[in-house]
């Protein structure tokens, strides 16, 4: 064999790129692109895109056997071990603070999650087997960990997808919600004062909050055990104010390493070949549907407590029951500030959205065992 | 294709159920915890997070600090100048 | 099947409850509270804490197959990985200057060790198996990682309750020393004055002093080569001066990081079930008497210095020779200056104390390596 | 059996010590005098010398079964892991500024890989087997991740005096490459005045390039795609500008950690036994030869562009086009100024350093290819 | 022996075209880059990483801080002095 | 049982006799290590760790610095002003 027949032997990967690969490796610059440009989601956005980008060139054997991707997947995605660590930096990053002071704003947590359930429908009315219309339906906790956990369980081969789309409309929050708000309310809803009376909570009860959280979601839904218990533990870690090394470490190390592996694997799962199929459209259509609908769900909570309220209740915060935090929050407070300049609903939309992320998880775990259940029996 | 939509009604309602459940009595804890556990009558300065034995370590390194100030006065000729390493080997 | 059945199915865990796993959910909030508000080594007491209620909450899965407390137990515990890296960042931290100025002290730190086989004696005595009583015996080194390191190969089944006595006997030194200190000592002895002249050690020798110590410390003992190695890496990281990189990394990203995993994966163990039998209240009695022997020993070789030096040695001292580092060098300095102000034990002490570590590193190698040989031959 | 059969059994270590083990150890001692003393790429040395004095105390069972550093091999140097995430810091470390600025440098980056060709054929001269051939040939890419990648695939029994080699010799650049420089070029040549521009280069173009280039090589040379990605992934955090959390966990925690524990690891396959013989003596001296046969073809290339250019370029630039960055690019700058005090090569050997990493990723996954279609075909 | 180092040269002549063909591409394709997206005319300040979204996040928190400036004039009475642990929980 | 105690006995004995030899071995150490490498006749100031390499590298960057200037002078109207981001570029 000449030196020349060997250059050619080895130019061989060009020729193997199909027509799948070359989409997906767009897909990931237009990932990168949203990353980079608009700040969407950077920190996983990025990492996913390359990952993306990684696992459609071919002859690398970087997703398979012991390569990198394949090693990272098997090391923190298939055990839903980085998604939990992230969980914990996230818990130890959260002030639920704003939750305690008005408890009431719990609920609105758990409407926020109402497009859970709408997604779930209509992907079982589109044709999708009941793991998989649930799979798509967790894209509604709108949170990123959540989704990636129900659906590693349920529907792996979605896995891709799903994170996507979850982080990406994450970062959509200031662009969707705005106008469903308007759309929902009336000016004069909009423009009811809150006033807010910060009222001190002691550091018993918010030391006692993260434990005792974790044990009466993990008795009521066992399957979301681990991920109340990791964003609780982060959570403690933070208010016990005894292991200041181990918040530290929790929010910034785990969370930024497993944050940057874990999107590697992600994109790792989007080979060309299993990821371009007309599921994948629905999945990214119907999972902004959920989105959508989390909105309407958190709205109409907010207007019935409106109504209960006897009109004390601005039911824009209703729209704050969703878990992107905090960005939800802001886009209540801003929209309010529209309708009166006065208008200060930061504090309490702080509060629902801190619900948001827990009602994410509870539901995230509530479905997972309700489908574990029908399939099981 | 109707009985799997069934189930997915019976999985929403039963799903929606638990979740308004679970953050219901969430809000009951977070009323209980507070009660239980007022806050402090005035609003307290807020606590930074310095563990009890922070001020035991504190109380003891005066002592050290005073120890090695009488020793330093009692020896001066032997000792001229004081250890600037000393303070590193105090630390926990 | 109905929604309202589906509910039903759901809510069976608090049914699946035993009483054992209330008790061991209590004794997980009893540490947390120990941590919180007694601050005993809370960065460890903590995680423990937190992970025996999640190891006790019905139908998690989190402590089995790939569930999270799982996965950290094979991938730190099992192998001692953990363990090892937090001996890593002890050694980075710890500045053996006070020994290598006194190296005398060095005696002291086995004299430290002396509740080990007292302990062991005892457990045998009340009918535990050689490779439990090793195990019980243990806590006497009254260290951490040693402890876990020695339970995991002996006698796992009992790493639970092992790991929680060593990190809160190691926190109660301020409580238990100082009455075994006045009753062994008497009034003169405590007063005795040692002057303590600052020896300059050159970096040579402080670099050396690890490499030799991880040579002969293999040599005499093979089995305890990983846990002094470790140890004495990180020393070497820290006095070799040219790797401050690594140095921090170790002190901080690998300590904090795998100090929170392990306590977790150790917490994880601690299911009711297994967990509450007469042995587990055997083995925290038993400890208790580890660390009150370990003093006891510590205190008389104290006084037989004090006899062999003509009066010129304080056998307080003694009490510095566990490896609870620094807190009873803290203790004997506190001790001896209530005796008489002028009093400056500390820096002896410090040398003790580190000699106490390296005791106990010794003798927990030592003692896997003969009941290893007993059992095997 | 008596106390005094038990220790006598115990101190069986010393015995068992073989003169490989104990020529190994006083090895290991050099390498970290070396890495303290003489700065030697402490980073890596040190942790090596360590683990190399580890792997040869007998009876110890730190590298076999789930030793400490059996554990760390599997773990992050048969899947390769800890090399890439290396390459991840590397990579978020490194500026490629001069080289968008010169991109003429980059031809300079494949000229300093000659060395790896002439090795390669020496060690088939002196009967090697290709794949061992082709592993200390990879030594002229003088650089440690790429050199420990691409042994570990071909020959990892040889992996330990490979990375040894590779990270030694790149200490060496101060004293090895001025006299090959001073001999190569006449002081007319070194004299030759490159002033230097800034160009300004776009953020586009600098986040473009790290993501083209991966695509480039990927394709070009698919075995180099885990190498060229993941060093371009860690550019890509730092040019990207959004994801500073993550460039920071990538050129601190990840890097430091990984540098640790692969350093350990490598040092623990360094046992007598296999050590020591007569191909490892071989494997560094080629290696250094290796070295040379860099910086010469470095050179002569640097010689060509200087004709081209009808003696615009300055020669001793090609000095740079190794892959040991930053430090050769220092010395260009060094010898340059020893011919006229005015002359400011440094940004042009910049350019031409980075294009060296680039070229030694390249020619390592190249090597890769190729030898692996020969054997296989 | 001849026939491995026939080989040897192969892979050799081989591995250095590739590598300078890699390389040689990589030349064309900064110059690619830079002529596409070249840099803006004067030199730039170095544009710092802010992404849009800080901003965004500025202009918020300015009208926050704005409406609480007016709730608190309004308010004056119940809530006698700023609260400071406000700008802990406006942070993102 | 008494079998047992024995064998706890021996372990005891020669565990507490091993572990007193390791650690007198290690006073002999450092006993040698002292003598052998003795600290300097005066106290030397804490020598904080700086690499032999970092001293090399200011030297190479105050040339470096230098022959900035000095090309700085020569090309003035060329170059108008410094460039901030070469101290960048300089850094290791
Ligand atoms: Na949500
Ligand atoms: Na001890
Ligand atoms: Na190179």
């Amino acid at each position: 064999m000449q030196a020349i027949d060997l250059i050619r032997a080895l130019l061989q990967a060009p020729a193997l790129l199909s027509w799948q690969n070359a989409v997906m490796i767009a897909a990931g610059l237009i990932l990168i692109y949203l990353a980079v440009a608009k700040d969407y989601e950077p920190v996983l956005l990025l990492p996913i895109g390359f990952g993306a980008i990684l696992a459609n060139l071919p002859l690398t054997g970087i997703t398979e056997g012991e390569g990198l991707l394949a090693v990272l997947r098997e090391a923190g995605v298939a055990n839903e071990l980085f998604p939990l660590l992230i969980f914990v930096g996230i818990g130890a990053l959260t002030d639920f603070g704003p939750l305690l002071e008005n408890p009431r704003m719990a609920l609105l947590g758990a409407a926020g999650q109402f497009g859970i359930y709408v997604t779930l429908l209509l992907a079982l009315l589109l044709g999708f087997p009941l793991r998989q219309a649930a799979s798509i339906g967790i894209i509604g906790a709108i949170d990123g960990p959540t989704a990636i956990y129900v659906a590693n369980k349920l529907a792996p081969e979605m896995l891709g997808a799903i994170a996507v789309a979850a982080y990406s409309y994450m970062s959509l929050v200031p662009i969707i919600q705005p106008p469903i708000m308007r759309l929902l309310t009336t000016e004069k809803e909009r423009r009811v004062p809150m006033p807010y009376t910060r009222r001190p909570i002691s550091k018993t009860a918010r030391i006692l909050f993260p434990i005792v959280t974790t044990l009466v979601v993990s008795l009521v839904s066992p399957q979301a055990s681990p991920l109340i218990a990791t964003l609780m533990l982060g959570n403690l870690l933070r208010e016990s104010g005894v292991v200041d090394r181990l918040r530290m470490a929790a929010q910034n190390e785990i969370a930024n390493v497993t944050t940057l592996l874990l999107g590697l694997a992600i994109g790792g799962t989007m080979n060309g070949e299993l990821f371009i199929r007309v599921e994948t459209l629905y999945i990214l259509g119907i999972g902004l549907l959920a989105f959508v609908m989390d909105t309407v769900g958190g709205l109409l909570f907010g207007k019935l407590m409106y109504l209960l309220s006897r009109r004390q209740f601005n039911p824009l915060i209703g729209a704050a029951g969703i878990s992107a935090f905090p960005m939800s929050a802001r886009i209540v407070q801003r929209v309010g500030q529209e309708a009166d300049y006065r208008n200060f609903l930061l504090m309490h939309a702080m509060g629902a959205n801190t619900a948001g992320q827990l009602g994410s998880v509870v539901a995230g775990g509530v479905l997972l065992a309700l489908v574990t259940q029908i399939l099981g029996g | 294709m109707p009985t799997d939509l069934l189930v997915g009604l019976q999985i929403s309602l039963a799903g929606l159920a638990v979740t308004f459940l679970v953050l219901g009595l969430l809000t009951l804890i977070i009323r209980l915890l507070r009660w239980i556990f007022p806050a402090a009558s005035a609003r307290p300065a807020p606590k930074e997070a310095q563990p009890e034995a922070m001020t035991e370590q504190q109380r003891e390194e005066t002592a050290a600090a005073l120890a090695v100030a009488v020793s330093l006065l009692e020896n001066q000729p032997k000792r001229p100048d004081g250890d600037p390493a000393l303070g590193k080997l105090l630390e926990p």
